[in-house]
């Protein structure tokens, strides 16, 4: 089982602070939700685990306490990180089948590409399409394939479901949730959508202003209603 | 009729040269983007130290190979250092600043060559074997014009295939779009580029070393064919090969047409082809809008 | 002010011009490597008047307006007396600005006819004066020679550089040719972009021109490495052999050195070819040369030179080197050179030194692989 | 007289139409939901709708005058303001001055090379204040988050006053914070404006039914249904190829 | 894609305000009305206190130099303000220089000289925009490069414009009386006309016109989307530019008293560009302080040395590669800096 750990992560773009001080851990086998209004850092979390250059990062960041931090992103990636983007990030260039294939390494098994397109909703029909021919929620599912690919140990999902039709969300959810059992993968799932972290995540971090304002089980989260009302809804100030 | 033979078969031993020339570039800026007006510098490099290296006589084929293999080399070495050193810190910069930072490159290169090679011009000769003229169906063309149109056409095929058919030319694709995104899925685009970099700088030193024998070289010699290379890249269509070969060819026929039949056209018809090339067709012969508006 | 070299006693400064960087830096090299010859010469004999001379080079850049502020560089140093430049215009555009800037300009290198008086007109411009000899003259010379030597070749055809000077060269050529008795018919005529080296479809163009060479001529107009590439391109399809000559105005000798032993046979005219004069002079100048730089003197080495004897001339006459004083010597001023006595004209402000029309061809063994064949020498009828 | 009316519209790009025989009319003071699964043809549609992409066939009505061929600039000055899916704005740009472009540019002001620095006026700022982005609102717009980059393109489109407005997925990845107040800007904006019609496409059930009249199921680039939020929603159709079993009506 | 990456994204790399809290202005908002008048004048005055304390050589090329900066200026109006990429740019230059040739012979005052230089200009830009009006990026480019060089090789094919040589002996001529020959006159007249320029196009650059034209540059797709004429703007662009290209080609011809082929040249566009980079392409006042700064150094480079292109081509590559954004760039990095620690 590894682990991969943040602490202490403060990140900026150029002179500007996104994030002051996060830490959070997440097993792989787990699926850690991160919730919190727009903008308050939840993808600038996720690009500083991957090493997304626009963003500066200080602080930790390791998996099996192996420092990640200062690593290029190919090598985050070859240490069993995949990314979502929340922009999705399809090679235009490539058909569909490329684009999944060049996410083919070799630590992931032959046959790979059968299985993700058995478990992620929608590609199996788009596999001979060119990445621009895309709509935006094919583009998503692309997306989420690619990430697949590699058979990661942990995946970090941007927004998997934004674009992507209620049904498609359905089995989407389906097959995350297998994932960690199946595959042992850890996910970090950024997500708007409530009720798909409900159903997916065993523990949820709230980001707000950059920082990790709470922790604490799903379940937890639900009961507790004036967390949402603090961190997510409209409801009151902000700290 | 052996006139339009002439024209075409002339044509094409014009044009594919140019095609040769601009095949380190079509790489460079076809696939990552970026506009190498370095190209020109690379190219004279090769020239020049094949030029150097057989001091102006006629060379063995062997000695000739071995000879424009080191060009090739030699560029191709100086083209890895100069990724490495500037290049490389401009990728996320903009078209505009990476022109600057390849025509500095371009000064430098021409300035250096100057120091160690002189400004006078000196001259190639090709190997034995490949001199004289062949003919074919009537029209005169040279032995060495037909060596570099079958370079050239070899050269267009290995980089089709290797753009199109191979994992590494999807990868490189993929960086050109996002490299970003190529790294998060384990590519290690940085390695990558400088490859490709270096790869291109090669081609356009081989591609001077082999042109050494049909011109005077000289450090300025770049300038030259830099335009034609440009165009014929754009003209082809961003990131297609079989574009710029496509538009050299034409390039070349029409200039020898134009000499055959319209004189007065004659300097002027490389310039309107681009010109109703791009008016019709703004993305390039073989470009897809498509793949760039995304 | 001009106090470097204006006051009578110390160093005379003579200020060198010439594109020493960039695609002609060659030229301006064999400029510069010229005027240093002489001046060597006579600081080894003395200097003149017994003071030695000084020369301070300047890039002439490639265009008018480097031009200009190179020439108004050496003029704030105190440099009033200055030489060489190649490009006619960068003398156009200068030679009218040189009063104001108290300059005298030896040309030694631009070979516009309008920069002297031309046709035995007044000199356009009170500071500037020429060594080396314009446009006209030379293809004159070349294209009577030629019709004196080949009356039978008739039909030409014509390659060259799209410029002014080589275009209109090519005109006065024909219109020579035909009045020195020839019924010169023109053939193909192109001439293509200045800098292109690529002459594959016009060189395979003449090429298939069928005719008997015997009555078969080719004029050249290209210069420099353009030359040179012609030539090469020309070698496997053996354009040589479909022409009883090949004819080019201006300096083929470097070219005819870059191209090691396998230039073809040419004639050409230009202002000098160290195997044309049979002088003391020039045999000191051609050895002072060669311990120089290595090689032998090429026409702009030598107008170089030239403009430094004239200076002295002018010097020595005017007893100083003063700005003023030395403008006014400059025009009559007669001069040695390795031609003998020249005089620049006073009212053209012209120095015509003999046309050396040379037919020359690279041979591995000549010295720098290039054999001088016959050189014929056309004295300017002023 | 509809106020957008489309008749037999079709749209391809290179292969197989991708929208075919759309017929449609909007109502002023309506507004019309398109759903239906990925890559059924909203977005295309959108984009002939607001004159980005010309369509193959069919014609295109606004306000009873054909616009099939107009472009979207004019469309743009005739009243349609349009957000994108995936947000565009002018990123070099701060929030403000995207939005006092946007304003500008159906006045005509734009041509004005003469006239000083152009100055956000009081709608500049309450589009702005509207759509949360008060704080924000001397950020270069390339600064955004994603959230706020959707709140970003729905301020550009309010501030132009529209009478259509095309909003292509304009909640999708807002918070619960900001989706239900984009939701209360729409109503707000409908009560204040009754004539204004608008098209919108969601993805989540809750906006959909929150504003929309009347909604239109598109499959395969085809009109499937076309009727009552409800009826919609309860067409077996309509729960086999794009709602699934999760959504178990969102307005109970 | 990166070959579709605009300079806004490299403005956005260097982003300016943190989210920091609103201020209660727009920062400078009354100065901005200032600019078009208060920089021009103060670039004037910077420069003639260098020109009168620059010996007569640096005198030339510093004249030469506020020339190019109103070259630059109309470059930056599409490389900067547009998104629009030229290689060709050094035409429009050529055209306003050769219209003054041909009109040498025409008594006529020098301002009438200015405004005819920039009219050809203007109407050729106008003919190459409408040709090229579906073309976009380094097609573009690539486009203009092309109809340049043709107007280059023009030169050489037609007669009148006397190919290499140039056209000589342009006449300066006289204002009112005054006479704008001699070397201090000709100074005050060119700073003047170039100072009233670069403010015009200051003046443009912020006005409404001049952020549609950003936002054009920006993502041309949303500015047709709300509204926004996209082709007719970037014309407009083109003409603008063209015909300011146009004025300081005349200018330019006044001042050298000849116009050769050179000023069309595809390597005078280049370094037209090198120029504009040099200062910073994205910042109103970088393009002309990088002409004047470049010509200075070239000035300085190319002497006596014969190895002038190796260390022009050194010191290039450092200044890009150390500072990418230019002269400015550095500027605002500093600028940047001290406001954090302030
Ligand atoms: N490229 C950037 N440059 C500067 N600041 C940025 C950049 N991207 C994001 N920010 C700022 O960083 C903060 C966090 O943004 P981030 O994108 O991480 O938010 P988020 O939680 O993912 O929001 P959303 O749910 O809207 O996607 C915001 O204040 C945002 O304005
Ligand atoms: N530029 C394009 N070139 C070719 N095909 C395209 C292009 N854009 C979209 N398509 C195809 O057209 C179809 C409709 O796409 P569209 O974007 O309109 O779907 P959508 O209904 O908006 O889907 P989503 O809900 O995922 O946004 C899809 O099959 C898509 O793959
Ligand atoms: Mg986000
Ligand atoms: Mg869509």
């Amino acid at each position: 089982m590894s682990i991969l750990r943040l602490s202490d992560v403060t990140a900026s773009y150029g002179l500007a602070k996104a994030l002051f001080g996060v830490s959070l851990t997440l097993e792989q086998g787990e699926t850690v939700g991160l919730l919190g209004r727009n903008g308050a850092g939840k993808t600038t979390l996720l690009k500083s685990v991957i090493a997304e250059p626009s963003v500066t990062v200080a602080g930790e960041i390791a998996i099996d306490d192996r420092a990640l931090r200062g690593l290029p992103t190919y090598r985050i990636s070859r240490h069993g990180v995949a990314w979502v983007p929340d922009d999705r990030r399809v090679f235009t260039a490539l058909s569909v089948r490329e684009n999944l294939e060049l996410a083919h390494t070799k630590n992931a098994p032959a046959d790979q590409l059968a299985k993700v397109v058995a478990s992620v909703p929608l590609v199996g029909r788009l596999l001979s399409r060119r990445g621009y021919e895309l709509s935006g929620g094919e583009q998503q599912a692309v997306s989420i394939a690619r990430a697949l690919m590699s058979a990661p140990r942990f995946v970090l999902m941007d927004e998997p479901t934004e674009g992507l039709a209620p049904l498609i969300v359905e089995q989407l959810q389906e097959s995350i949730a297998r994932l960690p059992s199946e595959f042992g993968v850890g996910i970090l799932l950024a997500e708007q959508n409530f009720a798909f972290v409900a159903a997916l995540a065993q523990r949820v971090a709230i980001v707000s202003t950059g920082r990790v304002a709470w922790t604490g089980s799903t379940s937890e989260l639900e009961n507790g209603s004036d967390l949402i009302d603090r961190y997510l809804s409209a409801g009151a100030s902000q700290p | 009729m052996s006139q339009l033979v002439s024209v075409l078969l002339s044509g094409v031993a014009y044009g594919v040269p140019i095609f040769l020339v601009a095949s380190g570039l079509t790489l460079i800026y076809g696939v990552i983007g970026v506009l190498n007006f370095a190209h020109g510098a690379f190219f004279v490099l090769g020239a020049l130290l094949t030029a150097s290296l057989l001091g102006g006589a006629t060379p063995s084929l062997v000695m000739f190979i071995l000879a424009v293999l080191a060009g090739g080399l030699l560029a191709g070495a100086v083209g890895l250092v100069t990724e490495m050193t500037v290049v490389r810190r401009l990728y996320r910069a903009d078209h505009m600043t990476m022109l600057l930072a390849t025509y500095a490159v371009l000064l430098s290169l021409e300035g250096a060559s100057e120091v160690v090679w002189g400004t006078d011009s000196r001259s190639q000769r090709q190997p034995e074997l490949l001199a004289g003229d062949v003919r074919v169906a009537g029209a005169a063309i040279t032995m060495y014009d037909l060596v570099l149109v079958v370079v050239g056409i070899v050269v267009a095929v290995g980089l089709w295939l290797l753009i199109n058919r191979t994992r590494s030319g999807r990868a490189v694709r993929a960086i050109a779009q996002d490299a970003t995104m190529a790294q998060a899925i384990g590519i290690n685009a940085k390695t990558v580029l400088l490859l490709v970099f270096g790869f291109g700088s090669l081609l356009a030193g081989v591609a001077g070393a082999l042109m050494a024998p049909n011109v005077a070289i000289s450090p300025s010699l770049g300038n030259a064919f830099i335009l034609q290379c440009f165009a014929v890249v754009i003209v082809g269509g961003l990131g297609s090969v079989e574009g710029s070969l496509v538009a050299s060819v034409l390039v070349g026929i029409a200039e020898t047409a134009a000499v055959a039949y319209a004189p007065v056209l004659t300097g002027f018809t490389f310039y309107i082809l681009v010109a109703v090339v791009l008016v019709l067709r703004p993305q390039g012969l073989l470009g897809n809008a498509r793949v760039r508006r995304a | 002010g001009s106090d470097a070299s204006g006051s009578d006693s110390g160093e005379i400064t003579l200020g060198v011009l010439g594109p020493i960087s960039g695609a002609q830096a060659q030229i301006g090299q064999n400029q510069v490597n010229g005027a240093e010859v002489a001046v060597a010469q006579i600081n080894a004999k003395g200097g003149i008047n017994g003071r030695s001379v000084k020369l301070v080079t300047q890039d002439e850049g490639s265009s008018p307006e480097t031009a200009a502020a190179a020439i108004r560089k050496l003029a704030n140093d105190g440099v009033s007396l200055q030489l060489g430049m190649l490009s006619s215009a960068n003398c156009l555009a200068t030679a009218p600005t040189l009063p104001r800037l108290k300059v005298v300009m030896v040309d030694a290198g631009c070979t516009n006819d309008g920069l002297t008086g031309h046709d035995g007109k007044d000199a356009p411009h009170p500071n500037f004066f020429r060594v080396g000899n314009a446009d006209t003259l030379m293809v004159t010379s070349l294209a009577k020679v030629i019709a004196q030597k080949f009356p039978t070749v008739t039909d030409y055809d014509a390659f060259g550089y799209n410029y002014v000077t080589g275009t209109s060269q090519w005109k006065i050529f024909q219109e020579t040719v035909k009045e020195n008795g020839v019924a010169l018919r023109t053939q193909k005529e192109t001439f293509v972009a200045l800098g292109e080296q690529n002459f594959k479809p016009y060189v395979q163009a003449l090429a298939s021109v069928s005719g008997d060479p015997k009555t078969r001529g080719l004029y050249l107009g290209t210069y420099g490495a353009g030359t040179a590439s012609f030539l090469q391109q020309a070698q496997d399809l053996n354009l040589a052999s479909k022409y009883a000559f090949i004819v080019q105005p201006g300096g083929y000798y470097p070219v005819a050195r870059t191209l090691g032993g396998r230039a073809p046979e040419v004639w050409n005219a230009y202002d000098y070819s160290y195997a044309a004069f049979d002088s003391e002079m020039n045999d000191a100048f051609v050895k002072d040369f060669e311990a120089k730089t290595g090689k032998k003197p090429v026409s702009w080495s030598y107008d170089a030179y030239l403009a430094v004897y004239a200076y002295k001339a002018a010097i020595e006459k005017a007893g100083s080197a003063d700005y003023d004083k030395v403008l006014k010597a400059l025009p009559g001023i007669e001069f040695d050179s390795p031609a003998g006595k020249l005089t620049i004209n006073a009212k053209t402000h012209q120095a015509n030194t003999p046309v050396v029309v040379t037919h020359s061809a690279g041979d591995p063994n000549a010295t720098e692989t290039v054999k001088i064949l016959e050189t014929q020498l056309v004295k300017p009828e002023d | 007289m509809s106020l957008l009316a489309l008749h037999g519209v079709h749209k391809h790009y290179g292969g197989p139409p991708v929208v075919q025989d759309v017929t449609l009319a909007v109502e002023p003071g309506e507004t019309v939901a398109i759903i239906g699964p990925n890559g059924a043809g909203k977005t295309t549609l959108f984009s002939v709708m607001a004159g980005e992409r010309l369509a193959d066939l069919g014609r295109v009505e606004l306000f009873g005058k054909d616009v099939t061929r107009a472009g979207a600039r004019r469309l743009a000055h005739a009243g349609v303001a349009r957000t994108f899916q995936i947000a565009r704005f002018f990123p070099s740009r701060t929030v403000e001055e995207n939005v006092t472009i946007a304003l500008q540019s159906t006045h005509r002001r734009y041509r004005r090379f003469w006239a000083g620095a152009p100055r956000p006026d009081d709608r500049v700022g309450r589009a702005i204040d509207a759509t949360g982005l008060t704080d924000l609102r001397w950020v270069l717009a390339s600064a955004l988050s994603q959230g706020n980059r959707k709140n970003l393109e729905i301020a550009m489109a309010l501030v132009q006053q529209p009478k259509l407005l095309l909003l292509d997925e304009p909640t999708a990845g807002m918070g619960m914070e900001d989706l239900p107040r984009t939701i209360s800007i729409l109503k707000d904006l409908r009560q204040a404006r009754p004539d204004l019609a608008i098209v919108i496409t969601a993805h989540d059930m809750d906006v959909v039914f929150a504003l929309a009249d009347r909604v239109v199921l598109l499959a395969n680039g085809r009109i499937a249904i076309d009727g009552k939020p409800e009826e919609v929603r309860d067409a077996p159709q309509t729960r086999e190829i794009y709602l699934g079993n999760s959504y178990r009506g969102g307005s109970a | 894609m990166r070959t579709l990456k605009s300079p806004a994204v490299l403005l956005a790399a260097k982003w300016r305000t943190a989210a920091r809290p609103p201020a209660a202005k727009t920062p400078g908002r009354a100065w901005s009305s200032l600019r078009p008048v208060a920089e021009p004048i103060i670039f004037a005055a910077v420069t003639s206190i260098l020109y009168f304390s620059f010996d007569q050589s640096l005198q030339f090329v510093l004249m030469t130099g506020v020339v190019y900066a109103l070259l630059t200026a109309s470059l930056g109006v599409l490389l900067g303000w547009s998104g629009i990429y030229t290689f060709g740019h050094a035409a429009f230059f050529g055209i306003g220089a050769y219209t003054a040739g041909l009109l040498k012979d025409r008594d006529m005052s020098p301002l009438l000289f200015l405004l005819a230089g920039a009219a050809v200009a203007a109407v050729i830009a106008l003919v190459v925009g409408l040709l090229g009006a579906r073309i976009v990026a380094v097609e573009f480019a690539m486009m203009t490069l092309i109809i340049g060089q043709v107007v280059y090789l023009l030169t050489f094919k037609i007669e009148g414009l006397q190919g290499d040589n140039g056209i000589f002996g342009i006449p300066s001529g006289t204002i009112g009386g005054w006479d704008i020959a001699t070397e201090d006159n000709l100074w005050w007249y060119i700073v003047a006309v170039v100072a009233v320029l670069l403010g015009l196009l200051r003046r443009i650059q912020l006005s409404p016109y001049g952020v549609s034209l950003n936002a054009v540059r920006d993502d041309p797709v949303k500015a047709a989307a709300v509204g926004l004429p996209v082709r007719a703007l970037r014309l407009s662009a083109f003409v603008l530019s063209g015909a300011v290209a146009g004025v300081a080609g005349v200018l330019y011809a006044q001042q050298q008293g000849i116009v050769t082929p050179s000023t069309l040249s595809f390597t005078f566009s280049g370094q037209i560009i090198i120029m504009a980079l040099f200062g910073g392409l994205y910042r109103f006042w970088g393009a002309p302080i990088g002409a004047i700064v470049f010509l200075l150094l070239n000035n300085q480079i190319f002497g006596e040395t014969s190895h002038g292109t190796l260390i022009l081509g050194v010191i290039l590559l450092f200044i890009v590669v150390l500072m990418p954004g230019g002269i400015l760039g550095v500027a605002d990095w500093i600028r940047d800096r001290v406001k954090v620690v302030r």
